[in-house]
């Protein structure tokens, strides 16, 4: 069940805008892995090349499950999410229209997974009290701290070994990140996922990060091989303020 | 000096998310204003109410000594908020000066004598440095051209209010200082200006005064300094 | 003029008729309701549907309703070849506002000409045994004639609820024009969603075709009598709600039918197009939402 | 082009078509010649809203229609004269855009396109119902015995329509050249953009909602006279709906020449096409180059060349 999830040199942007210059990281079975760095650095555009959301114009990704390799640049992403990885995406894009319940049943999708939607959907419910209260309303209407959570569930429907997740954080209060950074954690560990979470807030990502790397004008600017050494790096406040 | 822009107690809910809740700033004339703020803190929103996009659910916005809070965004332009957008929107099958030309015919100081449209748009070109694109079809700008003129564009509606959303977003630092050099050049004309950046080391130049939003609300307002001293604003970029 | 017993007739005659109008407009409520996609070339394609059925009934004399059924799978086809046509010259450019509505207009006129050219400006009726009866229930006569139509098209209706609502396509289908991207994050190809949600909705046309002709008679430009209908109930049934395509679809139906037994028949064509600018005009909230 | 030498080409095209009808003694021409005319106005007319702004009108016809029984009434209540018609067609089917425009305008442009396409239908219906312009069975007008100058009406009336193309093309170039053409284009390219540099997008798309309305409706003006014997069916026909829209969508909706050049290539056509092969069969023809057009050229006939200059 080992998955790993490694990417070199990966140039990427949105027409003639180039966002990443070369960028490399890899994401080890199990770990808990923080991209952070403060917006507009390149951490959605890293995510969504992974993702297949974006092509990269250079640069190779490779993912390995079970002792086999799959290139993923060129899939798209239904192809990606077949192979067993998941996005949180940013703004949590939701289906504002759906319940709760019929958000959740559609992360389901592909067929391996539909095979196990009782199991999952009832994991779910479980780990997401509110999710259960709420399940027949509209998404729409939820809260940002609730819609966050659904947005997590929906992901974890597609029965994914390595989740990517945006950040979560946006645009929540703080007591609600703390929250759900929490829940990302409990997460990790009932689930056995890998998780790449690219976060600008620094403190809530390192309280559950292995390790991470900072990324600052799309490159790879610093990589703590620990949470210690994050923590401890002068320099990541002058990446974050501008200082 | 006097206030120019006057936000008082502004907020708006999309369905269940509260984007801005009761938001208040003023900004004055010919001042560098910068408002920052993590993504989703809702600064894009607050721009949108006070240029007109959007309609706030509570609260006024003064301009001038006058009240906007209900006038329609085109009304909004000729009393002199000018904006540019974060992902630019040229009129494509214009050329690169008729775009131009839009904003300095209906932002209504020209309206009727076309004529003398022109030369104006040429001037702002010539400033901003778009001045041999002029002609170009505005749909095959490169990039950096576009921000430029959307900065144009926004110039050429003649603002006593300039408002700069992520106009550097994706650019290479050589060409984040061009837009900076322009940005300061329209704010020595008095302009005011208000930037909207995630580029720290560029607001923090720029800028005399920063607000900051976070989760919708301003948690703190102050000099660059103050900004970067202040706990709460560290909080809210770096957690807590 | 007035009587109980006209505006009970009335009555029963709009709901019949209303239930009808819902499977008209069911093909809508899709297309437009929840792919965005406008096309008002619909109603033209309910009346390929009424003159598939009349070729095999007059000619085979197979019943109206099996025609109808049967053809669905070839209607589903021809929607989904039309939309594929649709999105790559329109929709992926961006470019569906004007000249994807001019398209379906375009359409509009193609089926409507060739109708013309193939079978003539006369009237076109199909023949079933049960047409033409009436069952009596109480006190109120209920003509089959509207009565069967009514029945099928309540089934129709139920059967898309069912499956836009219980099963994952249908889901998925709902999903689609709200967000595409979150999609493809699920694993689904939005492409093939509306491809499949549109040959639906083209393939209703060919049964609610089916029931046209069975409750009257049909010439090729009669379509353009359901265009204000069809809009007008889409767009005060919430845009993309079956149930409330349904409820709109049966208030329509009452109020023309109203109309034309106190009014005239002639006047029951504006019914619709007042309801349509009223619902426009007035904007309910949340009904434009988005 | 100056405002003058406009007024000058203007004018020296009637005097033309005023010669014209001292030299051409077939009738045919000028029947012919006048629905030509006819589809130019209406074309013209739909792109000043349809092609400058990018709304889309699919109730050409009821304009038309609108128009034409307008005239018609006050042909049979007060025998008014033919600039009065005119005048009146006008200012009636310029409140319909006018209405229609301030119910719908605000929205998505889907729902205008809707709202158009559902109100010929609707005018059909109350036309078919009011008596007095005599259902749907119709009602005959008698053209004036005689006309000053003409030898004969049908000459008389193709000039009118002449000088009728002339106006419309006249307030089209106008509008194309202003500060509310360019808003319009604006508008067309990016609502919001516009707006926000000062264009009154709601302001503008109802004042070219009115004038196109407006000239539809006096382009359906003389039509009592033309045809002598109207009834609803024919004033309705969706001719009017698909041509307005073909023929500035296959000429070039951008500029004031597209409609010009699609509706005389289209309605010349189409004129040959009639007398030679049935009309319904030249009816599909337009349908399917419109469709043609939409997809493969969607500058028309008039991109493609602008194209093949630029790139020769």
């Amino acid at each position: 069940m080992a998955s790993r999830l490694v990417a070199r040199g990966i140039e990427a942007g949105y027409g003639a805008v180039r966002v990443l210059h070369g960028v490399s990281i890899e994401v080890n079975e199990g770990e808990t892995v923080a991209l952070l760095g403060t917006n507009g650095n390149g951490k959605s555009t890293l995510l969504k090349s992974l993702m297949g959301l974006v092509r990269p114009a250079a640069g190779e990704i490779v993912l390995e499950t079970d002792g086999r390799s799959t290139s993923l640049v060129g899939l798209g992403p239904e192809e990606i999410v077949g192979l067993g990885v998941a996005l949180v995406p940013e703004g949590r894009r939701l289906f504002p229209r759906l319940t709760v319940e019929e958000n959740l049943l559609l992360g389901a999708y592909r067929r391996e997974a539909r095979a196990h939607i009782e199991d999952t959907l009832a994991f779910c419910l479980e780990a997401f009290p509110v999710l259960r209260e709420r399940r027949r309303q509209l998404a729409g209407s939820m809260s940002g701290g609730e819609q966050q959570m659904l947005a997590l569930a929906r992901a974890l429907m597609t029965r994914p070994r390595m989740l990517l997740i945006d950040e979560p954080s946006v645009g929540l209060a703080p007591i609600l990140v703390s929250r759900v950074i929490a829940k990302i954690r409990e997460l990790k560990e009932t689930r056995h996922l890998t998780v790449l979470m690219a976060e600008q807030n620094f403190h809530q990502a390192t309280r559950i990060a292995d390790r991470g790397y900072v990324i600052v004008h799309g490159e790879i600017a610093f990589e703590g091989r620990s949470t210690r050494e994050l923590t401890e790096h002068e320099l990541v406040k002058k990446y974050y303020l501008g200082v | 000096m006097a206030v120019l822009l006057d936000v008082r107690g502004v907020s708006k809910r999309f369905g269940g998310f509260q984007a801005l809740s009761r938001v208040s700033l003023q900004v004055e004339e010919g001042e560098r204003f910068g408002l920052i703020g993590p993504n989703g803190s809702g600064k894009t929103t607050l721009i949108n109410c006070i240029s007109g996009a959007l309609r706030n659910d509570e609260g006024e916005i003064w301009f001038a000594g006058r009240p906007i809070t209900r006038l329609p965004a085109y009304q909004r332009t000729r009393l002199g908020i000018a904006r540019s957008f974060q992902i630019p929107r040229p009129f494509t099958s214009m050329t690169v000066l008729e775009n131009l030309c839009i904003p300095a015919e209906h932002a209504g100081h020209a309206r009727a004598r076309g004529a003398d449209v022109v030369p104006e748009a040429r001037a702002i070109l010539e400033r901003i440095g778009l001045a041999d694109k002029a002609d170009a079809r505005a749909g095959g700008l490169t990039q950096i051209d576009l921000r430029k003129l959307e900065l144009a564009r926004a110039m050429a509606a003649r603002p006593r209010l300039l408002i700069s959303d992520e106009s550097m977003a994706g650019l290479s630092s050589a060409e984040v200082d061009e837009i900076l050099t322009i940005l300061r050049l329209l704010s020595a004309q008095g302009i005011a200006i208000i930037m909207i950046e995630h580029i720290m080391r560029a607001v923090m130049r720029f800028s005399q005064r920063i607000a900051v939003l976070d989760a919708g609300e301003r948690i703190a307002e102050g000099g660059p300094d103050e900004i970067l001293r202040n706990a709460a604003v560290e909080r809210a970029y770096l957690g807590e | 003029m007035f009587s109980v017993d006209l505006l009970l007739d009335a009555l029963v005659a709009g709901i019949l008729l209303g239930g009808f109008y819902a499977a008209v407009s069911l093909g809508i409520t899709l297309a437009f309701g929840l792919l965005d996609v406008v096309n008002i070339a619909h109603p033209a394609f309910v009346i390929l549907g009424s003159y598939a059925t009349y070729v095999v009934n007059s000619r085979f004399g197979l019943d109206p309703i099996v025609a109808g059924v049967a053809f669905m799978p070839a209607f589903f086809l021809l929607g989904v070849a039309v939309y594929r046509v649709y999105h790559t010259c329109f929709e992926r450019r961006g470019d569906e506002s004007l000249r994807g509505l001019v398209f379906f207009f375009g359409i509009i006129f193609i089926i409507e000409v060739a109708l013309l050219l193939q079978y003539g400006v006369d009237y076109r009726s199909v023949h079933a045994a049960y047409v033409g009866e009436t069952v009596q229930v109480g006190p109120i006569g209920i003509a089959l004639r509207l009565g069967i139509p009514c029945a099928v098209a309540l089934a129709l209706t139920l059967g898309l609820h069912l499956f836009l609502g219980r099963t994952f396509y249908g889901r998925a289908v709902r999903a689609v024009a709200q967000d595409a991207l979150a999609l493809r994050l699920m694993g689904a190809n939005p492409v093939r969603i509306k491809d499949l949600a549109f040959g639906l909705a083209i393939a209703t046309a060919s049964l609610a075709g089916a029931l046209l002709i069975m409750i009257g008679p049909v010439e090729p430009s009669i379509g353009r009598e359901y265009i204000g209908r069809v809009f007008a109930i889409a767009v005060l049934g919430g845009m993309g709600s079956i149930g409330g395509t349904l409820v709109a679809a049966l208030i329509l139906g009452v109020l023309e039918s109203l109309t034309s037994t106190f009014y005239g028949p002639s006047w029951a064509l504006a019914v619709s197009f007042g309801i349509l600018l009223l619902v426009l005009a007035l904007r309910p909230a949340g009904l434009f939402g988005r | 082009m100056s405002g003058r030498r406009l007024l000058a080409m203007a004018g020296g095209v009637t005097v033309l078509a005023v010669a014209l009808t001292r030299l051409v003694d077939n009738q045919y021409y000028y029947f012919a010649g006048y629905v030509i005319l006819q589809y130019v106005v209406l074309a013209t007319a739909w792109n000043i809203l349809g092609g400058y702004a990018g709304y889309v009108n699919f109730g050409s016809a009821g304009f038309f229609a609108l128009g034409a029984y307008t005239a018609a009434v006050l042909i049979k209540a007060v025998g008014a004269p033919l600039p009065v018609l005119v005048i009146a067609a006008g200012v009636v089917s310029g409140l319909l855009g006018l209405s229609i425009g301030a119910l719908t305008l605000r929205l998505r442009g889907v729902f205008f396109a809707i709202a158009t396409l559902a109100l010929a239908v609707v005018l059909q219906t109350l036309i078919v119902n009011w008596e007095y312009v005599g259902g749907s069975r119709g009602l005959y007008t008698i053209r004036p015995a005689r006309v000053l100058f003409f030898g004969n009406y049908v000459e008389f009336l193709f000039v009118v329509m002449v000088v009728l193309a002339v106006a419309a093309l006249t307030i089209a170039w106008r509008i194309e050249h202003s500060w509310v053409g360019r808003g319009l284009a604006a508008i067309r390219d990016n609502e919001e953009a516009a707006e926000c540099m000062g264009v009154p997008t709601l302001r503008l798309k109802l004042l070219a909602a009115t004038v196109s309305g407006a000239l539809m409706g006096v382009a359906g003006a003389p039509f009592p006279y033309y045809i002598t014997y109207m009834e609803p069916a024919s004033t309705f026909n969706l001719d009017y709906a698909v041509n307005s829209l073909a023929m500035p969508m296959i000429g070039g909706t951008t500029t004031w020449v597209g409609p010009l050049v699609g509706a005389v290539l289209l309605g010349s056509a189409q004129q040959i096409a009639t007398v030679t092969i049935s009309s319904a069969l030249n009816l599909l023809i337009v349908g399917m180059l419109l469709v043609v057009f939409v997809i493969v050229a969607p500058d028309g006939l008039v991109g493609l060349v602008r194209r093949r200059r630029s790139r020769g």
